[in-house]
């Protein structure tokens, strides 16, 4: 039994056209303790994201002199995934952990605080294809939630190719099933990408088009994560983590 | 496991005005000293879970979610399905967690739990084997703290028993000696609901559902789990402090008296009637 | 083949009759290095205790600046248990490390050895039904020997059901087969509970028997454990180690 | 993984200086900014391996053994032999090296040189399959680092790509459902030639090939590969600085033009004509 | 490994005092160069175990256990039981000692302990295959050590030797592909009594049995095995020091002659007379 | 399918005599960022040493206030052996890490650099009968390239027993398939055995001769020592590591 990754009208196994994103919802200030927080569902992603700092580094020597270490770890819940996960940490969790880290980065104003650091960890509660972008997406609200000085928000999104054909943000089906996944993640007023993977096959011409479409989502999640800080610092509205079905 | 961070002076000054205001029968946030704070229950949050439930509890917020897997069971018991309860301690559910495997705090709590469940025999585990001896369910109930707030042991636990309320899992059957999935759902084969009740000993009161700055100077801790029936079936004391005999009687008591409201909260939340 | 855990004189499977104790051996000072310690055969058990300190505690900003920090240590050798053991501390060995040190503490002075740490090993060369309570009950007696000031020796004893009849002291026969057991530990002259565990189901009216019945266990050992500290203090005999059978 | 090690005011004006210089179109090393240093490749050091190579560019040394085992596929792909990756930044590479578990930055160069062999398809694992389900092929490549100067991404995949390119592996038949070793050699069946080439920006300059100097002080690196089609199969960026929307897409040109260039070294030194 | 913390200064003048005293053929504790302390050698002390054995050398205390378990062979000798010997210097054991796995020094004591019974051909593994290439016994012999005054080598091998000797398994049956055991209990296939003999080299003299204090000034340490019929079986030298040509083969001749002193103990102690 | 390890006319498998060694290579400085460094090649043992320091000692406790400390690390690389080898150390590889740093101790002069450690880092690229001995050659010689002050080279060989013969130099086969194996290392100008170990069963006669034998064979390495440290400080020739055969 295969799945049918774009049919005749050019639509995806789940209705979507070639450059939709998935509904994507964000909520800030889900936690207590932590310093800022998000939620977000990005398709069936479920994530949240916490940030703790500018805070004492310890052991002091990896603190720096003239700026703040910016930590990060993503992790993924046991149940999150459709077989059972082993809690302790994956080498791909490590990557990822990495490579949001270095995505972050740009944005953070890290010279502001120094000798302190600012710890970024999510958990991926539910997940979906593309949840590392989903996880910049909520970690950049989460740190604007906690107050750190940042010259952008980061915003970002995959593009990829099922059928041969470029289309925005896979799901995990087309993930699977697709021939082709390029997370992509920018400061949208820099016009800076800081974070850039890829897997699979692209043609030069794929590439660009994969690469103006990834561009394109980001822009669209950058509309969101700015209407989801704007409903908690000047809306109403209560964060809830309720199912959005 | 403490989001408090103690401090001598500062911890000693807490303590003294808390045990002033308990000798009065009252506590810091305006509770009674046997009334638990708000207890929120949602299940089916992770889809992908067989089962799950989120479990609020004042601040602290906990996920359970379970894995109904296929696995090999032990040696010793050929004829019963697996029950596996674990617990993260997430970093970003405090500022004094870290990442990393369990401490011991975090152990206990994951087998406390999973003796509450287990001592109750909640789960029929005979009735989780495919082959005997070869092949049976295995049920994997994960846990993630978000945020806490004291009292970890009840949260935990009745999210876990929450998740397992509302499970449903795949049937699998055996064909020419190889697992193959059916169509066929079922919710486990549960006989009893446990509840956990937790106390906390500070100076000379008893209170029940501590919160973090309470845990932060209690002197000791006393979970009792009670099964539908009213019977106790598991029990821990915590922390470097004592209990009277009297103390642990009457403990006795108050698990099972306030079990029985909340295992009407959990039936509530779940629609289970069994 | 079921055991028989009653019979029909009110007999257990080992000729005990239900609030009977174990044959209980207990010898102070057995080991040369440590500064107190105790071995006790406790039914089949046969356990020793070592206590180190108070003694520097590295790292040192591990220490206290107003007491001592109580550490414990509880492992089974290898060839202990029926099936041989992974050396590697287990997730039980955790926790009954975890308890058996909280079991201990109020017992222990440790306002009077303020930044150093007190450290008691256990290992468990055979284990039977029990072993965490005949462990406690040996640390004690070690702390003594060791000469740490404490307010009372903590003594300990399980109380369980086999046969829906509520009994003392299970072996490891009857804690496999039977239906509860609930480990005790208390200051006998303080009448405070410092340990409390129980598996398996009671109900009210089997709870207080177990409760009554665990207490009285207790009493008894604590009577075992001042003759074998008069006896090495007072008395004569030489420790040894062989098989008491 | 850096072999320079970083003083803040030694760093900056070390900084400062490459990028005047490489406004100038100039290096330290006196390359131009798009030549690689001399690329060495030799195979067939490790006789006892299936296949090895050491690449040497510039300072960096690096060794790649494939070994082809026996073992049994995951269950959602049965069909399909295995490729296992890895790599060791050894104690002797470099002085800021340390024994012990790979760090996150051996992890990350690993997974990249593994996807870029994976995802161009270069090996057909469909042709691994001994008996579906059962029993396949595993291809392990494993890299021991020898020497660091820069562009670890590059070295470490060239090594592995030389050494799956001249790697000669036993076939296995099932006998009465045991393996047994046949005396056939076979190379393993390969499709493409995946070539990963690696670009840093230090200030608003980009460069190929980088030493461990200039990744000192360089804002961001991308590796791209490309199969021998030109297609681009693999992508990497790394290090906390970004990169423009122009730097992306001519890099994909720079990392086609230079991957046939290196392509045809590979080939030279292999014998590959496939 | 060594229970008496080294004080730079106090260790040189302990050094000095103890060598001027060798000088004469004295010893800190009244011993002949030659001589061992007090040896002391109980069997069954475990009933759990397939065999036990507790040693007493001087202060040093060390328990050995056997297990007989079943297992799976090597690939490469699917006709061979298994053997497993593991020791662990437990924290009660010295001051110094802390828990956690194994150090460099006790894993080498596991191994040259292991080597010295496996190079000895003591146990006839060829007599432990339950059915070739399936199913062996595995004699798994573990040990814990109590208390460390010097010579843990010797005192460790003579425990788990004479619980080898001692050694009552459960014999299997194989039953329609599975394992049965039977009522039938059984000595281990032993065909030798390997014995080791530890020297010391301390300044110009040589030593056996070294205690903690020798120990912690000693040059150099050489432990000679020997088998039944005087073969050197299995040697290991230790410590930064050296040892002459001529110690070396003196050293052989003394293993002999202590090695059978210590083998009519063992003898004695298990009542094997094989 | 049995080799013959010994034919009629006194030849091994691979045509050797009993007292005849495998061919030796040996060059010097090998690696650019180590202090010094040496390749070997003995039999199929292709093995690197490396050697950093003296430097600083982190953690600083663990530094001596007289003398260095020298450390050592024997690695195996994966494809190094038949079947691919778990990178994580094994405990083999732990106990040959120690026995070649004590077999180099004695030869360095480690009072001349007080409060600094030495680190000799080996990595076997392939393995061979013998790879401790190769090991131990390498690192005296990557240690005199570095500039260590030693006393002597330490020289290395062992002697083995095959078909009851006592012969010298053993490969991987005649380690499988022989009956003992007795590695040596030794300091050539002051005669004293600083490495050995003895796996197999030698009668009094045979581990005479075995050990007449490895002196011989540790004389014969040292010689190829000193030929190597000579061409790289006073000869020519460029350090390369391709292939000998």
């Amino acid at each position: 039994m295969t799945t049918v990754l774009l049919d005749d009208r050019g639509l995806r196994h789940d209705g979507r056209r070639v450059d939709e994103l998935r509904p994507v919802k964000i909520e800030v200030g889900v936690l207590k303790n932590a310093n800022g927080s998000a939620y977000i569902e990005f398709g069936k992603n479920k994530i949240i994201a916490a940030v703790y700092g500018p805070k004492e580094v310890h052991p002091k020597h990896m603190a720096l002199p003239d700026r703040a270490v910016l930590r990060c770890r993503y992790h993924m819940s046991p149940f999150s995934t459709d077989t059972r996960k082993n809690p302790a940490p994956s080498r791909r969790e490590i990557e990822i952990s990495k490579v949001i880290r270095e995505a972050l980065e740009p944005a953070v104003l890290l010279y502001d605080y120094p000798r302190t650091a600012i710890d970024v960890f999510l958990e991926v509660l539910q997940s979906d294809g593309g949840s590392r972008c989903a996880s910049i997406a909520a970690s950049s609200v989460a740190l604007a939630d906690a107050g750190i000085n940042m010259k952008d928000l980061v915003c970002a999104c995959a593009a990829g190719k099922i059928a041969d054909q470029v289309v925005l943000d896979l799901d995990d089906v087309e993930d699977k099933e697709g021939s082709g996944d390029m997370p992509l993640a920018m400061m949208p007023n820099f016009e800076q990408v800081t974070l850039f993977q890829l897997d699979g096959i692209l043609s030069s011409q794929q590439f660009k088009q994969a690469f103006s479409f990834a561009l394109d989502g980001c822009k669209r999640v950058y509309q969101l994560q700015k209407e989801a800080l704007m409903k908690k610092y000047f809306g109403q509205g209560e964060p809830s983590m309720e199912e959005s079905e | 496991m403490s989001a408090v961070k103690k401090s001598l002076v500062v911890e000693q000054l807490r303590r003294n005005q808390m045990i002033e205001l308990l000798a009065q029968g009252k506590r810091m946030d305006g509770r009674g000293l046997l009334d638990y704070r708000a207890i929120k229950i949602e299940t089916g949050i992770i889809p992908k879970a067989s089962g799950s439930a989120k479990v609020t509890i004042g601040d602290t917020q906990v996920i359970a979610g379970v894995k109904v897997e296929t696995g090999t069971p032990f040696p010793d018991t050929p004829d019963q399905g697996l029950l596996i309860v674990n617990a993260e301690l997430l970093p970003l559910s405090s500022p004094y967690a870290e990442p990393g495997p369990p401490d011991e705090g975090v152990i206990e709590l994951a087998r406390v739990v999973d003796r509450g469940i287990r001592e109750s025999q909640m789960i029929d585990v005979s009735q989780l084997v495919i082959k005997e001896g070869e092949k049976v369910y295995a049920v994997f109930a994960d846990v993630s703290i978000l945020n806490t707030d004291g009292n970890l042991f009840d949260t935990t636990s009745y999210a876990v028993v929450a998740a397992l309320l509302s499970a449903k899992y795949t049937k699998y059957e055996m064909v020419d000696g190889k697992l193959r999935p059916t169509e066929v759902k079922e919710a486990l084969p549960l006989r009893t609901i446990p509840v956990s009740v937790t106390i906390a000993k500070i100076g000379d009161s008893i209170v029940v559902d501590p919160t973090d700055e309470e845990e932060a100077v209690m002197d000791a801790r006393l979970t009792l789990t009670t099964d539908s029936n009213g019977n106790i079936c598991a029990g821990q004391k915590g922390e470097p402090g004592t209990f009277s005999f009297d103390q642990m009687l009457s403990g006795a008591d108050t698990s099972r008296m306030k079990g029985q409201e909340i295992r009407n909260l959990l039936k509530e939340a779940t629609g289970y009637t069994g």
